[in-house]
């Protein structure tokens, strides 16, 4: 069933919103700039609103329609307690700005998932404020270079960043005023060491490693590579976006780490949301625990304190968003935190490792292992098992999405040729991914018996089929225009 | 442990067919000194009862702004929103599903998108919208850093109407950046005057409209003064219910155009998640930051949506994107659009007609109160007041606040060492204030001053 | 992607409810019928009953997933509202047997929706206990009864139904030991008042019509018949099913009806969720406003007062369900009147058949209407349009449903051959009522065209297709049994 | 008006179309004189917001049972609903869909029925169940009926242990017919006798387990009483989580259960709408009233579900129907359904458990109140107390109100004419209480006492 637009769907003097007429009024106190005319957006019932959210909504895929591989992302299942405690009015009606003493309940959320955070980590502080793992990045550099500056050391201008990082590591750096300098990796896909110690010197700033990395390893010298860091004058960063393996059965502050973002919504369960909000807070080593930007959360003499100002000892960076941080997401990831307690995040993490260790036996002789186990959350592959059948890795998931799974990461990390990322999470049953092994163990063995043509034509029991992404590249159509414009 | 579904029996069949004798040694490149025996010493798991027994109990030590009289604005607004909206999010495959990178799944999110970025230009009154940013604050920051890439200046002149919270961002931002912010004193009664202040070195100028303190300007001779400049103009909006009542900022002469969209959709949350809204002219789109999703057609023929141009993106651009943004604000946007969608054009009409309506009267009821005095001349829904030379508007509020009255923000809170603002009180009033509201606040004021 | 019922997916030992171990105690006080062992359900997490719910409801079709053309079952939109103020706590955490002082309010959502029964109604009474139509109707016949014992006219024992009413109808009057005397209907789809009058005797208990009838009819005889049963001593009970058409238009209490139910779940919009629950508030009058059954609220010395017991005046005739009504029911029906008031509760009867009107102009020419218009709420064709096609109302409807719509009812009422009767109410826009004239009319073009194949073979699209209805009656399988069972 | 799509401009169009020239005229076969002119002296329409003020207004007027020490039961019992299960209920595919009778495009509700059909047919021990009645009382005078329809006998004996409220409800559908019911007086002890009652003119013994002051009984020797004499069994289970701790009637003999399944799903709902469940014998299952689901194939073999056995409906059937039933109650079976699944066997036990725990404990604590006795020798997680021979339990559960403890349900409210009745309360206890919780009433039944 298509789906219109909604400016396609509007009828003028349609209304979802039974608003009052309002009195007349002057427009006086309203400035010189009265707009002129009604703006030009659809009338719709509500009826037709929510008919139409409703069906938009069939057209994708989540967690909850199935299983979601998505290797690097972290989809696990999404509590609904969190969806009802975050909806609380005592929590989900406060304004940033009330007075203090109005607000002290949702200080001790802040304060109650700081405390967690520093607990898991190991860590003595954490910068909450951050609103998704890049901005959590950045603000680990920033803490990173005002600490250097500090020092006296603001010369150091040179971030290392392994070829296999997400994107947003060199992106962070380069917003914090950084220059990147590329580290390569061994053959057993960790980082190389010796050419990290060979990279390293006075102009070094820090280096950011993601661990485990990108392709689902435990960086196995990453005590060794802590210690070349910090011997050679620069700060370590941990890209921590898949901390949902360890967690809970390894502190990030035995590794040496100086600094690492959480992305609550990967590692604590609060929903994605086709796209966000999600939520980067930042832990911090007590090198950098100084530069924590404002706000942040003090236990004071009359309770809990906002701090949004200087303050004595303190050297606070900035300020990375418009209020608190978001508390929103905070609520949600400290139910999901205290639903699972110490016992539960231990045995998820573990479980998430069984999980991803169990697609890697089972999927490792149909398809191309990247790497020999045992892997931490996710499992890679390439695409050699595809050599010679006309099969690429695009292919391969699109087909995917036909059998009622959305297809693993694809293509990433770079490392790798034509990667196959599958992180399956601890949330899903045995059962569930016996059924994912044998339909993509029945794919490998279609895509090489020559099978080419089906996988070309897919998939076929989608809403669209394969969209032309060059056409909307070369003639970008951005927004809904009138006939007439 | 309600959210794992692996039994112990699982497990060890598992293990067996990974070969391994326990989970223990799917660890083992973990090196030993860092390894965890067991659980941390933090509190075990815990059944729902008990969760939301301590939820409630923290959101029992919150005045709630349903339970109070409520006038604080100042960049988060209070306004109804209609129940569906919720309700519409909460569906699992909007609510639970990643960024669409695999459109022919996707669908639903990327339409959604695409209509949300069609609103917001249309009521910005610009050519383009991205698919949202983390807020307002980190908006503004990026469009200052947009505007000095196109004009490859690295000055930005901020004006003293502009949110001390997106201010202070923004500083933040350029701070180890060539990038330099010139933040203008605080403006409560809207006089400031740039001419003078823009020269060959500015790339931008970043005003709010609404002003901070509430004042309404006509942005179009700020605009015209930018661009004989070769400066860009970046139009902040911190309330975009004013866009059904005031000229939109694309009409003014805008370049960029960013918005704290959270007063639709979307509720206080204390202040976040917000929603970044962000808009510009069609000629500077590739320099935009942000995801954007695009009209295409699929291998049939058939209109259809994708995440396009993202080769301004970091995970195709890396260090040489537009920003570092990956994440962004998809659910706020839908919350947003649905919103946006249930008012139409004649509700958002309507909806900004009865939000100045508000402030008007309640100017009118607070003119009862003795030395009070409004500062803006122009306003939408929201006014600084001074409450008279002697008077300590932080006090003030927190007197209020023990009478159970939310009476606005006192400025001090944001410019702690400006003595003259130490009187100055922020109000807001929206669709949701009563008559009766009013009248308490007014009481409440003729009480403590 | 198939669903396995939750007896396949449970995993021994899951919880998706973690309840604490309960401390060690003795079955002493449990008296001697201890349970031994388990009880035999399957055990699952959290994600996999999210996954499981969500995964079934996208096998369903809903108002809020398209069109729901069924006649006489009044598929309207329902409010979000109503949803929301449905679960405040102060009204959704009540128990019934509170002390009445502490439930004022709940007390007052019942009395303000009775006050609006009656007064949409014109009548003086409403027994508001009715849990659905069928019992509503029940509800009234036993007022009917106790009123005629009251007199001293137990004898009367013979309720007349017309041929075309819904078989509630038969059913409830059977259940109040009355004997079912059918009447026939006139060629214009309206009662056969002669037949009537000369079916009236001194044995007749009451008439039980529908008005708006199940043809979509309004009975423009109503006024005399009412007198002519009403000359014969008997009650008149109006079958309210089809209230919505005449909300706001008609007084029911001007039409001489003495009893009518109402089923809020039409007509005030309160969802079906797919069976129920409903209520069916039965409003009466005058003459047997005595009778209404117990619990009912009045206005007392110290506030509302729930009766629940003899009370002077009052002669109910007994209990009809366990506590107060459809509560639930009743803050969902309120806040949809309250929203809509009286200029909307009369402008949704005029769109609602202004509506179906516009079908029924729009289709008469391809479809075979079995009346001429005007109808009421809803339109009424029959099979002649499909005469030597092949094709059945049956596979009619089914191809609807490839179509993207929901079929209207079919084979109901039995009075015309093959009936579709088509309820569109007033909360579908013009444009969904065009794009679904164009497609019957292009289905009602294809059958005549020969496409009879196409037909039978229909719906193609659904999760299932054609389902044996037959098998499943012959050899039932009523429950999930395991293997060994 | 926000419900209503349609405009002026479209009704205009429309009324071209069918040849009208106003609404008024489509209305021509109404009687001139039933005929309203305009709308009726009654509000107009509001806005969400105004509404929604209303409602929060009535909501105020209640005490609710989360803001207070909890102990009311007595039919309806207040437990923990995990979060999922209203959040599942919300989704418009099950909220908005109607009864299936389309089964291809209702496989969702039908799957679900036959479900939930398998879990009442397993907690309560018997062959079959029905998709749902509207409640435990109407459920269990369609039971009373249907074993009259089989036994072809017409007297019907009603323990003094059932529910009052279920007894009368259970009298007034017997009013008219030939049937009758012989109501024994209320059995706050449990110590009722059965011997000799049960003769071949009876149809069924209707009993609740646990009866209605708390009483646990063994139902076999009942059982063999009731089938000796060519009678059936029909227990009512009022709580049934208590089957989780319980042996189900179906082991013990039941012939039909019925039970109120309000206790699981569905919260208080301040008593409706409840949810009837009902489960007999396969041999009885074409004299079963309400709704069926049963397994069939498509026409591709593969395993679908329907409604089945329709013939014993009154849609079919009509006056010859096993009841007048159509709606039933299929929203609430969903919600029971998903919160038992969620339960588990395990969880469903652990329950029960947690529940009889509760009750054992509030009686411990109890004994600390001078005068107060327990009635019944064996309870559940509900027992009646008797407070004394001149207390009077209303006026004490109306004094702890005013503290604010909703504390049981005193016995006269059902039995005003029963003076030896007038002390005694009845008292539950779930696993939402807290050990606090039973501390507050503890003393405050020793202050008003």
């Amino acid at each position: 069933i298509e789906e219109k637009l909604i400016f396609e769907l509007g009828n003028p003097g349609s209304v979802a919103v039974d608003l009052p007429e309002p009195a007349p009024f002057d427009l006086e106190r309203l400035g010189d700039a009265p707009r002129r005319g009604r703006v030009a957006l659809p009338d719709l019932s509500e009826p037709q609103v929510v008919r139409h959210y409703t069906r938009l909504s069939q057209k994708n895929y989540g967690i909850d329609t199935g299983f979601y591989p998505l290797g690097s992302c972290t989809m696990k299942h999404n509590p609904r307690l969190s969806e009802k405690v975050a909806r609380l009015p005592g929590l989900a009606d406060l304004h940033p700005l009330q007075p203090q003493k109005t607000v002290q309940g949702a200080l001790e959320v802040i304060d109650t998932l700081a405390h967690w955070l520093k607990a898991l980590t190991g860590m003595p502080a954490v910068a909450m404020s951050p609103a998704a793992g890049a901005h959590g990045e950045w603000c680990g550099l920033m803490a990173i270079r005002s600490a250097h500056e500090d020092k006296g050391e603001g010369h150091r201008k040179r971030v290392l960043v392994p070829e296999s990082a997400h994107g947003t590591n060199p992106a962070s750096a380069a917003m914090c005023g950084y220059t990147v300098d590329p580290i390569p990796a061994l053959e057993n896909g960790r980082v190389d060491l010796a050419a990290l110690k060979a990279k390293l010197g006075p102009d070094v700033a820090c280096l950011m490693l993601t661990n485990p990395n990108t392709c689902g390893l435990f960086e196995t010298e990453i005590v060794e590579i802590a210690a070349a860091v910090h011997g050679a004058g620069a700060y370590f960063y941990c890209d921590g976006a898949n901390f949902n393996a360890i967690v809970g059965r390894v502190k990030i502050a035995d590794l040496g780490i100086d600094a690492m973002h959480i992305n609550l919504h990967k590692t604590f369960a609060t929903p994605h949301g086709g796209g966000g909000p999600g939520a980067g807070p930042t832990v911090l080593s007590a090198a950098l625990a100084a530069f924590v930007p404002v706000p942040y959360v003090v236990h004071g003499a009359s309770g809990l304190e906002l701090v949004e100002g200087k303050r004595d000892g303190a050297k606070p960076f900035g300020r990375v968003k418009g209020f608190h941080g978001q508390f929103g997401v905070f609520v949600r990831a400290l139910a999901y935190i205290q639903s699972m307690g110490s016992d539960g995040l231990r045995q998820a993490s573990s479980d998430a490792v069984l999980n991803a260790n169990y697609l890697l036996a089972s999927l490792k002789d149909e398809l191309s292992a990247s790497f020999d186990g045992p892997c931490m959350h996710e499992a890679l592959f390439d695409d050699r098992f595809l050599k010679d059948t006309g099969v690429t890795t695009l292919d391969f998931a699109k087909a995917m999405i036909d059998e009622g799974y959305h297809p693993m990461t694809m293509y990433f990390p770079l490392v790798v040729h034509g990667a196959l990322l599958m992180e399956p999470t601890e949330t899903e049953s045995k059962d569930t991914l016996d059924q994912f092994i044998a339909v993509v163990k029945g794919l490998a063995a279609k895509a090489k018996a020559g099978g080419v043509e089906d996988f070309k034509a897919a998939p076929r029991l989608t809403p669209r089929r394969r969209l032309d992404e060059t056409l909307a590249a070369r003639s970008p159509v951005l927004r809904w225009k009138t006939a007439a414009e | 442990m309600r959210y794992l579904p692996l039994t112990e029996a699982d497990r060890r069949a598992m293990l067996d067919v990974i070969g391994a004798k326990s989970v223990d040694d799917l660890f083992r490149d973990v090196p030993p000194s860092a390894r965890l025996a067991g659980p941390l010493p933090l509190p075990s798991h815990q059944g729902e009862m008990e969760v939301e027994r301590a939820f409630t109990r923290m959101a029992g030590k919150n005045l709630s702004a349903g339970c109070a009289p409520f006038f604080i604005g100042a960049g988060v607004y209070r306004h109804h929103v209609p129940a569906a909206v919720d309700q519409l999010l909460l569906r699992g495959e909007f609510l639970t599903a990643y960024t669409p990178y695999q459109p022919e799944v996707s669908q639903g999110t990327l339409q959604m998108l695409f209509e949300f970025q069609s609103q917001v230009a249309t009521i910005t009154g610009m050519d383009v919208a991205n698919a949202s940013m983390y807020d307002g604050a980190t908006a503004c920051a990026e469009a200052a850093i947009m505007a000095c890439r196109i004009t490859k200046r690295n000055r930005v002149i901020v004006s003293g109407g502009v949110h001390p919270h997106y201010a202070e961002t923004l500083e933040t931002s350029l701070r180890f950046t060539e990038m330099e912010a010139d933040v203008l004193p605080p403006d409560p009664l809207g006089m400031e005057d740039m001419i003078g202040r823009v020269d060959s070195k500015t790339a931008c100028v970043v005003v709010q409209n609404p002003g901070f303190f509430g004042t309404v300007r006509d942005l179009r001779p700020l605009a015209a003064l930018c661009h004989e400049a070769g400066a860009l103009l970046v139009v902040m909006v911190a309330e975009p219910t004013s866009l059904g009542l005031i000229e939109s900022p694309g009409a003014m002469g805008a370049d960029i155009v960013v918005c704290e969209g959270q007063s639709l959709g979307m509720g206080l949350n204390f202040g976040g998640p917000g929603l970044g809204l962000f808009a510009t002219r069609d000629k500077y789109v590739r320099q935009m930051p942000g995801r954007l999703v695009g009209q295409t057609a699929d291998v049939d023929g058939r209109r259809g949506w994708v995440l396009t141009l993202s080769t301004r993106e970091q995970h195709i651009r890396r260090e040489k994107a537009t920003s570092n943004i990956c994440t962004n604000s998809g659910l706020c946007a839908l919350a947003f659009s649905i919103h946006l969608t249930m008012l139409g054009g004649t509700g958002f009409g309507r909806l900004a007609e009865l939000n100045h309506l508000a402030a008007t009267r309640l100017e009118q009821k607070l003119r009862a109160v003795k030395g009070l005095r409004v500062l803006p001349q122009s306003y939408y829904n929201e006014f600084a007041v001074h409450l008279g030379d002697d008077a300590d508007a932080a006090a003030v509020v927190d007197a209020l606040a023990d009478k159970g009255i939310l009476a606005g923000v006192p400025a001090s809170r944001f410019y702690p060492t400006w003595p003259e603002l130490k009187p100055v009180l922020i109000l807001a009033a929206t669709e949701t204030n009563t008559e009766d509201d009013m009248d308490r606040l007014v009481a409440g004021l003729q009480e403590v001053l």
